[in-house]
């Protein structure tokens, strides 16, 4: 297993009621696999989960992606800054 | 060669537009083009209420720091002419009239492109920077939601 | 109606951003475009000198500032989206690296016209306003020479 | 005989050696007349006087133009501010 971190912000911080977690993932998890396990984990998010932004160690990560051991793992929705 | 000045931050400190354009002055320097983003107090905003009392901003703040070094790379390549960049985007509980985010871009002429690598600075934030904002008003809370979903590269 | 604020002054202090900023900000402002000109050190333009020790700055002010308030005139002719516009020459005796001329338009959004109502200013003012430099380097000193001829009715 | 004002900016205050003066005209004298005038009073800026930017009361104002009687008629060169 993998330790990882994920962390949530904006409306996926208010949906998941968490700023981050860190989890054990199966070696070779991708970003779809880790969406699985927290659809699962957190049941009223899966709908954001499901579509939710995503990055890895600071750049945007996409379904096929693998997470590597000790990752940072984001999700957050469509960016509104400026 | 000389190293351009390139800033990029995310602060909670009041944006100081004379400080910043100092900042990314060279002694080639002739023309700035400086863009900032304010908060509105009127907005009229699509299923937004009218008036916003403040907007509470948040970032992703590495990860929004490599991606506005991202786009002053992006700018350098599109406008070799640029010298110094800068962008910062303020976060927090921002009061109407009140700059939120700046992009400035210096260069030698006003003619090369200051304006436009201006322009983009703002629109690539917009799309690919991780920072989002709230509009907090009498009716309530409200994320503002984006519209962009970066692809694979960006 | 809201009274949109104008500023235009040819003055001797130093060009304070923030401060301007601030004055040609509305509770409807989103976007701001400020354009600054500042003195090269290091010119390489054809027929003068390649480094400046200063520039001498000198303004016909009442006519000066007439045809300021004239370009800002034009500028919400041609972007009637633009609120607030400020127009500031400084004059006098400047260094490199310094802040000579500023333009800033706001509006409540940035892709209505901000970067290039600023941009028109900025054309404009070294058509008609009159305001002349006269660059002094160690090999002496070469008046700036301006390109345009006003016709009747600028 | 008009009283006016006439002010010299930048190469032509250098040229003409002053920075404004106060002269009479004849009266219905146009801005061609008063270059005349000062081409005479100040031959040695002759050639400038002939291709100078012109203001009557600080509004553009060429060969054609009538100057008032009080008028403030400004010289300059092409404006180069900025």
């Amino acid at each position: 297993m993998n330790e990882i971190t994920v962390l949530f912000f904006a409306t996926m911080r208010d949906r998941i009621g968490e700023r981050g977690i860190t989890l054990e993932v199966p070696e070779e998890s991708r970003v779809r696999d880790l969406k699985r396990i927290l659809a699962e984990r957190y049941p009223g998010a899966a709908e954001a989960i499901g579509i939710t932004l995503v990055s890895i160690n600071r750049e945007y990560a996409f379904d096929e992606d693998l997470i590597p051991a000790g990752a940072e793992v984001a999700m957050f929705p469509q960016v509104s800054g400026g | 060669m000389t190293e351009f000045p390139t800033i990029y931050s995310i602060t909670e400190d009041e944006l100081d537009l004379n400080s910043l354009l100092a900042q990314i002055t060279l002694p080639s320097t002739g023309a700035a083009c400086v863009f900032t983003g304010l908060v509105r107090g009127e907005t009229g905003r699509d299923g937004l209420p009218p008036r916003t009392e403040y907007l509470e901003y948040e970032a992703y703040a590495p990860m929004a720091e490599a991606k506005m070094r991202q786009v002053a790379d992006e700018i350098r390549g599109r406008w070799p002419t640029v010298e110094g960049i800068a962008i910062v985007q303020r976060v927090g509980r921002l009061y109407p009239r009140t700059p939120t985010v700046l992009i400035a871009c210096t260069a030698p002429h006003r003619d090369t492109g200051v304006f436009d690598a201006a322009r983009y600075g703002i629109d690539r934030l917009k799309e690919i920077v991780p920072i989002w904002k709230k509009e907090v008003s009498p009716e309530g809370e409200v994320w503002v939601e984006g519209e962009y979903t970066p692809t694979p590269g960006e």
